[in-house]
């Protein structure tokens, strides 16, 4: 049984649902009777794909890392760690359902096809959002806490709406489900309740998926709450669960449960994924201040992309052979990435964002417009 | 107070500000499924000033929303609903109870356009009763325009008149940006005449609500009729004082107004809120750079105080007044 | 047992505390087993009391009403109805522990024996705040709704810490307490939510009282939620309880173990008295628009006046004497109201606002009272 | 990055504008219990910028807390903490996201001494590092002074070198007021002379910078190093630059600022958020009311276009810059 018992105290609750050891044997928690059938029979090719998320991902984001000390980019939000609860979590869903991601849900990016230099342009202070939304069923990377959270909620309001009347069948083959990402430290933000509220009063299918990885850069998850957070959706009137976030088959399993759950009509589900930031918070921080090695250390042995190499080796006898492809295919990756990223010229010029701050014409913009345009001219010719 | 109406309307009518809200919002229902209101106590009660009366019965309560009590979850779910294809119209119930959704409109709705390249549109309006001289408890009479009109992305417009109001709030909806709908809430009881024929000019466009030559009264919304009322009075002192009526502070219409002022040479703009950083200041600055050489003498601010909005009993000496208007005005002539 | 099913279905919840039936006699509901002592024990002066501040609120509550009719006042926010819950509530304070209320918390003032003319001074627009806070260890009503609960839990971090190291016993004499009142509808706004986490995090000596009057204005309380509040307490790690809040003494013996939780440093808990908004929200609202003259009367029935009357009769043989001298008492307070408040002058003129605004000076302001003393002046001259 | 001083300052020291806050707030702490410092991560790590690194092993976690996360949690429990007798320092770790907590600053913070008649003092100060040029992503540049000067009852201040750091911040939180206390981050780690001995002068007066005789830049926190940049680069032009360094936005030292703009008759006002109603244009509307007869061309603003902050790679683009702020001198010559 996976449990963790940190230095600084948090274990995984005695409610969360966790199905592999944390070297891939199936260890069932008291906790995970409902699902262990469900989790157990995930496929090999999903486990696969949820591998690949996670070690292309992972290698993208070590480079991620390299590239912010190179001068690349601005700044880069390590997932490592969080591989496995995102790659659970964003396989749970279809290609019409949204994602309203913070700013670390990297595997789910890579899992709705997004290519890593338009997430990249956001890190490189490009762009303020990499993707065009709509194109990949994701809202960009949100940078204040919560705040893409009511966002989730009213999406799903929407839809909500939109599918009042729908059979059953029309659901399951058409209806759509918003998850809203969110972590440890933003639970505290009073949007994350307003959300809550909201979702449960308009039986909105939503998804609020919590990413505990017992930081908030470095304050520690006791700090915002004493309890794990999954207890908070029985205040609001629907289900909330605890999963191994670090167990992929555990997490794929509760997602599963919770998106069908919303895509049926049934309303809000929390799921709350107890994983690891292993690194640290952004390439600004220095986690050295504030938890020592033997934390991080421990922690280490618990690696999601080791469970379930280990899970797929065991259970379906997966060899070095895949292995090796993923890890060629994840280098690849990453040169194509560098190629792409080192001295990137700027994605859009200043002068083009006068014509974004509106989609009606603003008088006052248009003449700031023409004046850059003029500054701009003499600047060049001086 | 509101009458219900049934179909889109035409034609001219004799109606209070309220009513003119109320037509307006039921015929953007009735003319776009995508329209939806939500709100505190907007359903079944018709709004705390019933502007939304009989919308919930005629449009049902999925298209008129009784929002829970979250200010920020109102706005924020707005977004949300905006992205679902939905244009939403979010009554907040007090200009005092909007600051709990600040982040998400500053920070959220007002950029997001920006933020997305474009790839999507916000069409999303908040109507905002604002103002004072309503005899009210504390936060329901104060005019917050100068925290938003800061913001771009967002548009801020208001009016001070039933036709206006009707006109306004339906551009407000049709616009593919945010708006924040300042409506004037001292002026829902206050009865005029509504042409429903599609305006010629631009509803958020400054206008002149009376001519003159000797100077420019400026004001927006609940002001527009303290600024009125003392051009009438300064006939008295001799003085011919042309009104501006200011519907959209942003955009804002800065060359009609340094068109007018450069003709009369005199400048006084009137609003609710503290003068200090206030939107005055903008209007008073653009006129510092646009009218410089016309100006025969600075143009005088008449506002609030620095203090936050006084009790009740105290309002009457804090908001402008005829004669702290004209006061400005004979200020402006000692030059 | 108190039970009460609604037109809009509500019903006190199953774990709600109620000691008294609707017509005085003791009739447990299965929740109370562990508050039936303690609040049959209440002794008749402590019931005889809550009978009093119920009593003669309510008809000062009825001037108010009057008062406001007659262009007195320019709001009144009438407590009818929720008597028993502010009564059972205030009187289980001592008188250094803070209350930070709403607008509805007349019985409370008036418990904290602060004068009916300071309450209506702020209802009459002549101030802000009714009453110096420190003088009665109670915050002037809060418009904004929630916002006084992070004061609330401010201040109790702050007597936390005061408190620090304090033996039991100095705790039980000495120890302070802050209430945070709140209603059904504010329970939505997101510093509800931050004020809970914050007096989790800091083990703040607050009780968190909401009274759940199934309204907010016309929003009945299932659109804010489909589960009741105290339920919420739990997801934040300390305990909640749903109490009848129109049982006076079932309402002081849940209060009681409350307070004397937080005060002995056990943290925050949270207690949803469940009671009913017998009149309009406040003297501009029209109740008709919204809900059934059949709800209403049928929640006059449970009415906690009647209720708390009969316990006395019944239980502690209190007799019409006793009752003709409240009424007449209460009568006495209602002209002596009046004489203070019709036509009462300002109690603070605008020019005196201006050195209120900051406590230092502010060069702004100065140069603006003295163009308002040359203005009022000149007004007065001509 | 800071060192940790363990007695209160005496004498003069080269420190970073960070070591100087750092020092700041350890002074105020060691000097009064009553002191207490919450926000997000500025415990054991000292702060995302390290300013207060060491003060929490120093003055014990009780004192120096970390926060759950959440803005409006944390100005609203600080009041609550001024009400039992403490005297809160805040921070909110970058300006953009103070937003969450705008009620509290807004509605609660700054009107409560006026609403309790002056019974209580709510001496809390919010530290808000601001402003933009470091290359960071979304909300980390923000510069949203204009939202809270417009707000009675709030003191907004800010300061541009270490030795102003010092004092502004012992200041800030001395006040008897709420203080929202702009910190210019950019400068965190650019040294200068602080002199530990208490000056005579006040500390949120506006001081001049650099003398000058052809024109006035006034600039506040991290625009007086760009406004004196373009002062020297505009001797080459010819113009000899006088530079104000604004600290007290409110209280805003109007007299010194119309004092010296009279005597130079040209002005331009520089700052980083966009200037359409920006604070800049309650100076501009202040110097039209006090300085109208001395200017010799209307004073111009220099400053952030109307948009969001950009991404940081166009944010050069966007933030004043020597040449313009060149350009607008020269367009006051044109006049
Ligand atoms: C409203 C707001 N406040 C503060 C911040 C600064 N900040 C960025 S990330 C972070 C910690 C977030 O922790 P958590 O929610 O647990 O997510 P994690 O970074 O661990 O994935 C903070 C305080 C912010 N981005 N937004
Ligand atoms: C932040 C905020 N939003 C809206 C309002 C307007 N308002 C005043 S009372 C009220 C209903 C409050 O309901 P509840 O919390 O249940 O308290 P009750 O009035 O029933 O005692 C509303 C919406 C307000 N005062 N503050
Ligand atoms: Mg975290
Ligand atoms: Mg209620």
């Amino acid at each position: 049984m996976s449990t963790i018992s940190s230095p600084t105290g948090h274990q995984l609750p005695e409610e969360a649902i966790g199905v592999l050891s944390a070297d891939g044997f199936i260890d069932p928690t008291e906790s995970a009777k409902a699902f262990v059938d469900d989790a157990t029979a995930i496929d090999h090719e999903r486990v696969a794909e949820m591998y690949r998320l996670m070690a292309n991902t992972r290698r993208i984001d070590e480079e991620g890392v390299n590239l912010q000390r190179q001068g690349q980019l601005v700044l880069w939000t390590p997932s490592l760690g969080q591989e496995a609860a995102q790659a659970g979590a964003v396989t749970a869903l279809q290609d019409r359902d949204w994602i309203f991601p913070t700013y670390r849900e990297h595997v789910m990016a890579r899992g709705r096809g997004i290519p890593d230099e338009k997430v990249f342009d956001f890190f490189r202070g490009a762009v303020h959002a990499g993707w065009k939304p709509s194109d990949y069923n994701m809202q960009p990377y949100t940078v204040v806490l919560a705040a893409q959270v009511p966002h989730a909620v009213g999406y799903g309001w929407g839809i909500a709406q939109q599918q009042r009347g729908w059979t059953d069948a029309r659901r399951a083959e058409e209806g759509r489900v918003a998850v809203a990402c969110f972590g440890d430290g933003a639970s505290t933000e009073g949007d994350i309740h307003e959300a809550m509220v909201f979702a449960a009063s308009f039986d909105t299918p939503v998804v609020f998926f919590i990413q505990n990885n017992y930081w908030a850069i470095s304050t520690p998850f006791e700090v915002q709450s004493k309890v794990p957070l999954f207890k908070r959706a029985k205040g609001y009137g629907f289900e909330g669960f605890a999963v191994d976030g670090n167990d992929p088959i555990a997490t794929a399993a509760v997602m599963d449960h919770a998106v069908d759950h919303a895509r049926r009509g049934g309303g809000p589900v929390l799921v709350e994924a107890h994983t690891y930031r292993m690194g640290a918070h952004t390439t600004a921080d220095d986690p050295t201040k504030y938890r020592t090695s033997e934390e991080e250390s421990q922690y280490a042995q618990s690696d999601p992309m080791v469970r379930t190499e280990q899970y797929l080796r065991r259970r379906f006898d997966y060899t070095d052979a895949f292995f090796d492809e993923i890890a060629a295919e994840s280098e690849q990756l990453a040169v194509n990435l560098r190629e792409k990223i080192v001295d990137a010229p700027d994605t859009i010029s200043l002068r083009e964002k006068f014509d974004l701050v509106y989609a009606e014409e603003h008088p006052l913009v248009d003449a700031q417009a023409v004046a850059f345009d003029r500054w701009m001219e003499d600047e060049d010719a001086s | 107070m509101t009458t219900v109406f049934d179909e889109v309307a035409t034609g001219t009518k004799k109606l209070t500000v309220g009513q003119a809200v109320n037509r307006a919002l039921g015929d953007a229902l009735a003319t776009d499924e995508r329209v939806l209101l939500q709100g505190e106590d907007i359903g079944a009660l018709g709004g705390v000033y019933r502007v939304t009366e009989g919308l919930a019965a005629r449009f049902g309560s999925d298209r008129v929303v009784d929002a829970p009590l979250g200010e920020s979850g109102i706005v924020g779910t707005s977004i949300g609903l905006a992205q679902a294809g939905f244009v939403p119209v979010a009554e907040i119930q007090f200009d005092g109870f909007v600051y709990p959704a600040f982040d998400q409109i500053v920070s959220q709705l007002a950029k997001m356009h920006s933020r997305f390249q474009g790839s999507q549109q916000f069409p999303v309006t908040i109507r905002l009763p604002y103002g004072g001289g309503i005899g009210s408890v504390e936060h329901h009479s104060e005019s917050p325009e100068a925290y938003f009109a800061h913001t771009a992305g967002l548009k801020v417009v208001t009016y001070s008149n039933a036709h206006d109001a009707y006109w306004v709030t339906r551009a407000a909806i049709d616009s593919a940006d945010p708006v924040l709908l300042l409506e004037p809430k001292k002026h829902y009881f206050v009865r005029g005449e509504v042409d429903f024929d599609v305006p010629t000019d631009n509803p958020f466009a400054t206008v002149e609500a009376r001519p003159g030559t000797d100077g420019t009264l400026l004001a927006w919304g609940p002001q527009v009729s303290t600024a009125l009322a003392a051009a009438e009075a300064g006939v008295e002192d001799g003085y011919d004082l042309q009104v501006l009526d200011i519907r959209g502070l942003s955009p804002l219409d800065m060359t009609t107004i340094a068109d007018a002022v450069k003709t009369t040479g005199r400048a006084v703009i009137i609003h609710e809120s503290s003068t200090f950083a206030g939107f005055g200041a903008e209007i008073s600055a653009g006129l510092m750079e646009q009218a410089f050489l016309s100006l025969e003498a600075p143009v005088q601010r008449v506002g609030g105080y620095h203090m936050p909005y006084p009790p009740s009993r105290l309002e009457q000496d804090y908001l402008p007044s005829v004669d702290r208007i004209l006061d400005a005005v004979d200020e402006t002539f000692t030059y």
